[in-house]
């Protein structure tokens, strides 16, 4: 039996790895994916622990995560759409109508 | 040796097994190929391949060989790794999708093992899921083929086929629910021994009669997930060229293509085990001289095959086919005179009479209808399929409820 | 080294491979593979758990819907490979040890929680998906309504965002 | 159906003119007059029937006093203010004065405002203060008397700043005001003292409990907490009833509308005061001292006034001075302890004094506005009804028999005579002050309506007001010809028929009091003052026909030779300048440097304004962080993060938040 500290370590990492791609990469679509695999991560701790606790609670979450992360996914790349459509560029720094 | 062959006897079954699946499948696909065009010629009353040997018979040996020896150009600025990556992406996808499904119940003894039919054991608890979950990922070798082969043509089939089989995804995915709600489990094996659950009813036991509405939607929603006529639009060749494949030659064409049969067999196993009682057979139980139908079957196909090759115009084939009519017959032959293995020998035998009857409406349909426009495609999914398979389950779990409330069945 | 072991980190390492390379490759649609990859291995890894039915769902939405509407969005977008800007000052060294000092007090917050339970590691798989549908539909039924709401919502939003304005 | 239903729904008297003010107030911008018209007199006009009603019922039931709790307005601890009113003789006297001659002076109103803006506005404000000043005069506790009290002041001042586009109306609706919070807060101070002396403010609880429970009478000079109570109430009165000091806000008030001088300032509101006093004369009868003082103020005002009147040439403003004395004969009368006199002095005046103000009114009227004798002259012929009201009047006040005011004064001058304990400093100055009264009465009468038009007579077309001006003139003259004589049989020995229908309330007058040891004395004495009185009366007269009427110019030539006194005069003392010295000044000078310019613009500006800039500046900071990319918000998304898994981590205390997740 695999202890759960792996997985949790792994989903740690995974975590850890979207993290830093969310950050550093600059493409939109890109960003987006690593906000996926963040979900995925929590998703795998989520998996790891309801396994480690007998109960089933953790992997019903996991599934009201995936949903989320459809629709989440559904409207962002409509937004994403949008923004190539009128800005002709997928690049988050030169999408910086936010500032003063 | 010995040993090794007892430790990992599994394993090596398991090898032993992919392997001859793999070349029945393959096989199975060549012969398609001839299969398809003979009966698309016939039905545009030509002769279709003739010349290859007797009847055309070994027309796919020439096709395979001309595929292997044909020049494999790379088009110029193609994403290499993904322009190799997505035809064996394709093909892997599609034999792996064979692999799960169950083509006999009761398992042969060999040394010591329990040996299934097919590769997978058959009550694998997610058995429909896994395999909706394999022809899900199945769109990427479209998709990427279609990207990475930078040719507007490839481009817009690759766009036209990934959103054909997502949308049409959802379409087969709910329609099947009403099966599912039926057998209460995802497991292919249960779903079958559902439908034997009145053993007496015998073809009147199946799916079909009461998910009719479920089977319409299913079989539509499969032949365009498998980019089939009459929903062939990516390699529309009226439009684009070829489609998603325009780009490739030779062997990687050939990969396509193989997936695409193979997926058309998985769609055709999947509608005769969802829906026609996978490998049950059409007769009560209880008439077990039925039996006998298989091996009749055959011997009667092998003496027409002899009685047909004696006067075949060409010597060569006046000598080839009554040796194959003369297999035929004789394996129905063989047997009758073994009661054991002729028992053995139904249930595969019946799946694969209605797989072949399911890729005989495949190819009928492409010899008949016409192909539709893209926003026809579209609404057709959206708008009819996917409320029609709700209103399925819908019904279903009505009548299911029913069921338990008043005649406590269950 | 048992053989759920080795799956698992044969698994986990094509995870993390996978996320890495979602990092190092600079065309999204490497990236958007990579991201496949680590949720295939995902997939395994819930199968590996025993949580058949979760590993499917993993595959079939994210595999076989979400990643592909990436794949789709690219490829409708054409879009090209990553531009390398850096105007941004703060996502240089500074968020490279936040992202660092993250991971790891992510990784000792979880670590120090999960000692407690060692000991109550259950062992056998548990018919998940009978017992999953039954939490949903019992216990989830009014989040996962809504849920159910949400998605419709966000569809009609995704359409509206998407459609180009009649002119 | 109680058999006394207008008792029992008592509260429906004051509530009619709430009603026809808030109608006409919020609809009455888009009426025209007539309908205005119908809803304010007719308001009144039911609340004066259902007043006349509600007296037939309360003889009819023949209680010493009817006291009614319609609910409880505040509740705090064993305190409790309710809506309680009640009904005596003193509130008969007080509503039918109050309803009637309101009545009539609506009437009136809408004849003499015809041609005036904002005329929904006058009525709702007059509907308002008739709502206020029944509140007043019914009220049964010192609390609810305290609103109307403030009410009938807030009206007051709308309705002298009724012409708010005139600087001085502005100013005058401002003095009388703020003059009334002086007086007011003493008022509040005394109902303190009072309640925690008594710990209660129900006029029954207080007056019972100081008169049965036997409170001891404070003696003369000693100075207690009755004695206290009764100088602040008092001096709330005076502020009401403008007496020295506070006299000086009623003659600008003549700024309003004539009708309101007549309703507010002459009839009813300026005798609250006096009311008041009547009201708590338990209270006062405990407190000798208080009475002294009531009675020298009064007295001393009366005078004061007087002589002001003397030598003013705006027609009102004489009458003005002539209430102010009027109200001093009043608290005289009072500080006396004829508190009877008093209240039958506030009847007689509220109808002559009203008379004379509607009079004056129709006579400004007909001057097409001007109000300055010097301009006038000669009216007799042109209106004749209005002069002959007029003359009724002031002859009534003058204190002419057998008109109203010589009763009325007549009882107040014997009582003062009787009661100020020997020396008759207070009578003599009474009857000087009679004897001025007649004169400057006179003076405006012949400067007025005899002698040669000093007017031009191609601009100014004199013309005799409308029948609804005359008609409410009639009857108060009437009133102010009869009104006196419920107390002359007192005269030739009968019974003093107001008095001893005041009697429940006050006891038995003064006036019997002393007849109690020998009535004939008393009759002979009352019959010298009574002559004495009309002599003074007479002697006024003939000065001022001699000095107006033979020899005109002979008043100029006077006033030369007595320079000095004169201005004096002219200028009423120089007493506003004297408080514009003394306080208004100074008060200025503490809010413009201490309160202006050093707490609000230095201190409370300073602080917002800080605050402001402040804000501004941290802004200008941190708007660099906007920078509108991004990954640089991501970055700061992950800070956050770390914060809070840091805090989960390194929590202090004992409940770890994880662990108890995973648990």
């Amino acid at each position: 039996m695999v202890p759960t500290n792996y997985y949790v370590i792994l989903s740690a990492i995974l975590f850890g790895l979207g993290v830093f791609a969310f950050i550093f990469k600059r493409n939109i679509i890109t960003i987006f994916m690593s906000i996926e695999l963040m979900l995925n991560a929590v998703n795998l701790a989520f998996v790891a622990f309801s396994q480690a606790l007998g109960k089933l609670d953790g992997q019903v979450f996991v599934l009201f995560v995936i949903v989320v992360a459809a629709a989440e996914a559904a409207v962002g790349l409509g937004i994403i759409i949008l923004i190539a459509r009128n800005r002709q560029t997928l690049n988050v720094e030169r999408v910086n109508l936010l500032k003063l | 040796m010995n040993s090794f062959l007892n430790t990992n006897a599994e394993l090596l079954i398991t090898v032993v097994k992919i392997a001859l699946l793999l070349f029945i499948v393959l096989t199975v696909n060549a012969y398609l190929t001839w299969f398809e065009r003979k009966v698309v010629a016939h039905i545009q009353s030509r002769w279709g391949p003739h010349r290859v040997g007797p009847h055309g018979l070994l027309q796919p040996l020439a096709d395979g060989v001309k595929f292997l020896f044909k020049e494999d150009p790379t088009p110029a600025g193609v994403d290499k790794f993904v322009y190799y990556l997505a035809p064996l992406l394709a093909l892997a996808l599609a034999l792996t999708a064979i692999a799960l499904i169950p083509f006999g119940p009761d398992p042969i003894r060999l040394l010591g093992h329990d040996v299934y039919l097919g590769i997978a054991p058959p009550d694998v608890n997610i058995g429909i899921l896994g395999l909706f979950a394999i022809t899900a990922l199945g769109v990427y070798g479209v998709a990427l083929a279609g990207w990475s082969s930078n040719n507007k043509y490839s481009l817009l089939g690759g766009l036209r086929s990934t959103a054909q089989m997502i949308s049409y995804e959802l379409a087969m995915t709910m329609s099947v629910v009403g099966v599912l709600l039926m057998a209460g489990s995802f497991n292919l094996k249960k779903i079958i021994e559902a439908q034997a659950h009145h053993p007496e009813w015998g073809i009147f036991g199946w799916n079909i009669w009461p998910q009719i509405l479920g089977f319409f939607c299913f079989f539509v929603a499969a032949i365009a997930e498998t980019n089939r006529a009459p929903f062939d639009l990516p390699e529309a060749e009226s439009e684009l060229v070829a489609g998603f494949h325009t780009e490739y030659a030779s062997f990687k064409f050939a990969m396509f293509f193989i997936a695409e049969y193979t997926s058309m067999i998985t769609v055709s196993c999947l509608c005769s085990i969802l829906f026609f009682g996978g490998w049950l057979s059409p007769f009560p139980a209880s008439w077990t001289f039925t039996h006998y139908v298989p091996p009749a079957i055959l011997i009667l196909f092998g003496l027409w095959v002899i009685w047909d090759g004696l006067h075949y115009e060409t010597i060569f084939g006046r000598m080839i086919l009554p040796v194959i009519g003369f297999v035929f017959a004789g394996l129905g032959a063989t047997f009758i005179l073994l009661p054991r293995v002729n028992g053995f020998i139904q249930a595969p035998f019946w799946l694969l009479s209605k797989i072949l009857f399911f890729l005989f409406v495949y190819v009928w349909m492409r010899g008949t209808l016409p192909r539709f426009r893209y926003d026809q495609l579209m609404a057709y999914g959206w708008k009819l399929l996917l409320p029609l398979s709700i209103v399925n389950v819908i019904i279903t779990s009505f009548v299911i409820l029913a069921k338990m409330q008043w005649w406590g069945a269950k | 080294m048992t053989a759920p072991l080795l799956v698992f980190f044969v698994l986990a390492g094509l995870a993390v491979i996978g996320a890495v390379s979602l990092i190092l490759q600079k065309h999204p649609i490497h990236s958007a593979l990579s991201l496949i990859v680590v949720m295939v291995a995902l997939a395994g890894l819930y199968l590996l758990l025993g949580a058949e039915f979760v590993a499917a769902v993993q595959i079939i939405v994210y595999g076989g819907a979400i990643m592909v509407l990436f794949v789709f969005v690219i490829m409708l977008l054409n879009a090209g490979v990553e531009e390398h800007t850096s105007i941004s000052k703060m996502a240089g060294a500074p968020g490279l040890l936040l992202v660092v000092a993250l991971a790891g007090l992510v990784a000792a917050t979880i670590v120090r929680s999960t000692d407690s339970i060692q000991g109550t590691m259950q062992t056998g798989v548990m018919s998940s998906t009978s017992g999953v549908s039954n939490m949903i539909f019992r216990e989830f039924v009014y989040p996962f309504e809504l849920t159910s709401f949400l998605i419709l919502v966000a569809v009609l939003g995704a359409t509206v965002l998407a459609q180009r304005e009649k002119s | 159906m109680p058999t006394y239903p207008m008792l029992e729904y008592l509260w429906i008297i004051p509530l009619l003119p709430l009603l026809g003010s808030a109608v006409n107030g919020l609809l009455g911008a888009k009426w025209s007059n007539k309908i205005v018209n119908s809803v304010a007199t007719g308001s009144t006009g039911l609340s004066f029937l259902a007043a006349l009603e509600a007296v037939r019922e309360f003889f009819e039931s023949g209680q010493q006093l009817f006291h009614k709790e319609f609910f409880t307005w505040i509740a705090a601890g064993n305190f409790r203010a309710g809506f309680d009113l009640q009904m005596d003789q003193l509130t008969v006297v007080m509503v039918l004065v109050v309803t009637g001659v309101g009545w009539l002076i609506h009437i009136y109103a809408t004849g003499y405002m015809a041609h005036e803006g904002g005329y929904y506005r006058f009525f709702s404000y007059l509907n308002l203060f008739m709502f206020f000043m029944l509140i007043l005069v019914l009220a049964a506790n010192y609390v609810l008397l305290f609103v109307g009290w403030e009410g009938v002041g807030l009206s007051s001042y709308l309705l002298i700043g009724f012409y708010f586009l005139k600087k001085s109306a502005a100013d005058a609706g401002k003095k009388a005001f703020i003059v009334n919070r002086i007086g007011d807060f003493g008022f509040m101070l005394g109902m303190f003292l009072l309640f925690r002396a008594f710990h209660t403010l129900d006029f029954q609880g207080i007056f019972t409990s100081s008169t049965l429970q036997g409170w001891p009478v404070e003696l003369s000079g000693h100075l207690g907490t009755l004695t206290f109570a009764c100088l602040l109430l008092f001096m709330g009165a005076c502020g009401k009833s403008a007496q020295l000091p506070l006299y000086v806000w009623l003659p600008d008030a003549m700024e309003g509308p004539t009708p309101v001088s007549a309703l507010i300032h002459a009839a009813t509101m300026v005798t609250a005061g006096v009311y008041v006093v009547a009201r708590s004369h338990v209270l006062f009868i405990h407190a000798p001292t208080a009475m002294l003082v009531v009675a020298i103020v009064g007295c001393a005002t009366a005078f004061f006034a007087a002589t002001i009147g003397l030598v003013q040439t705006d027609i009102k403003k004489v009458l003005a001075y002539s209430t102010v004395s009027q109200l001093g004969y009043m608290f005289l009368a009072c500080g006396v302890g004829a508190f009877s006199a008093g209240i039958f002095h506030l009847m007689t005046h509220a109808f002559f004094k009203a008379l004379l103000f509607l009079a004056a009114g129709s006579v400004i009227h007909a001057m097409g506005g001007e109000q300055d004798m010097s301009r006038m002259g000669g009216l007799r012929k042109k209106i004749k009804w209005t002069f002959a009201t007029m003359l009724t009047a002031t002859m009534a006040i003058a204190g002419i028999p057998p008109l109203a005011g010589f009763f009325s004064k007549d009882a107040i001058l014997f009582s003062a005579f009787q009661n100020s304990g020997g020396q008759h400093l207070l009578y003599l100055f009474g009857l000087l002050t009679a004897l001025l009264t007649a004169f400057y009465m006179f003076r405006l009468i012949f400067l007025t309506f005899h002698g040669k038009p000093r007017y031009d007579e191609h601009h100014v077309h004199v013309h005799e007001s409308p029948w609804n001006m005359l008609v409410p003139l009639a009857v108060l003259a009437v009133l102010s010809i009869i009104g006196g004589w419920l107390a002359a049989p007192a005269l030739w020995g009968g019974p003093n028929y107001f008095a001893d229908f005041l009697a429940p309330v006050f006891g038995s007058p003064a006036g019997v009091e002393a007849a109690s040891e020998g009535a004939v004395g008393a009759h002979q004495l009352e019959l010298v003052l009574a002559g004495v009185s009309v002599g003074a009366a007479l002697i006024g007269l003939a000065v001022a026909y001699w000095l107006y009427l033979k020899r005109p110019g002979k008043a100029d030539g006077l006033a030369h030779s007595l320079k000095p006194a004169y201005t004096t005069l002219l200028n009423k003392y120089y007493v506003d300048e004297l408080y514009a010295a003394v306080v208004v000044k100074p008060l200025l000078w503490i809010s413009t440097v201490v309160l202006w310019k050093t707490a609000d613009v230095a201190g409370i500006d300073g602080a917002v304004n800080g605050i402001a800039d402040g804000a501004r500046a941290i802004g200008d900071g941190v708007r660099h962080t906007q920078s509108g990319n991004t990954r640089s918000y991501a970055v700061w998304v992950v800070v956050g993060a770390i914060v809070i898994i840091a805090v989960i981590f390194f929590w202090p205390f004992g409940f770890r938040p994880v662990v108890g997740v995973v648990r």
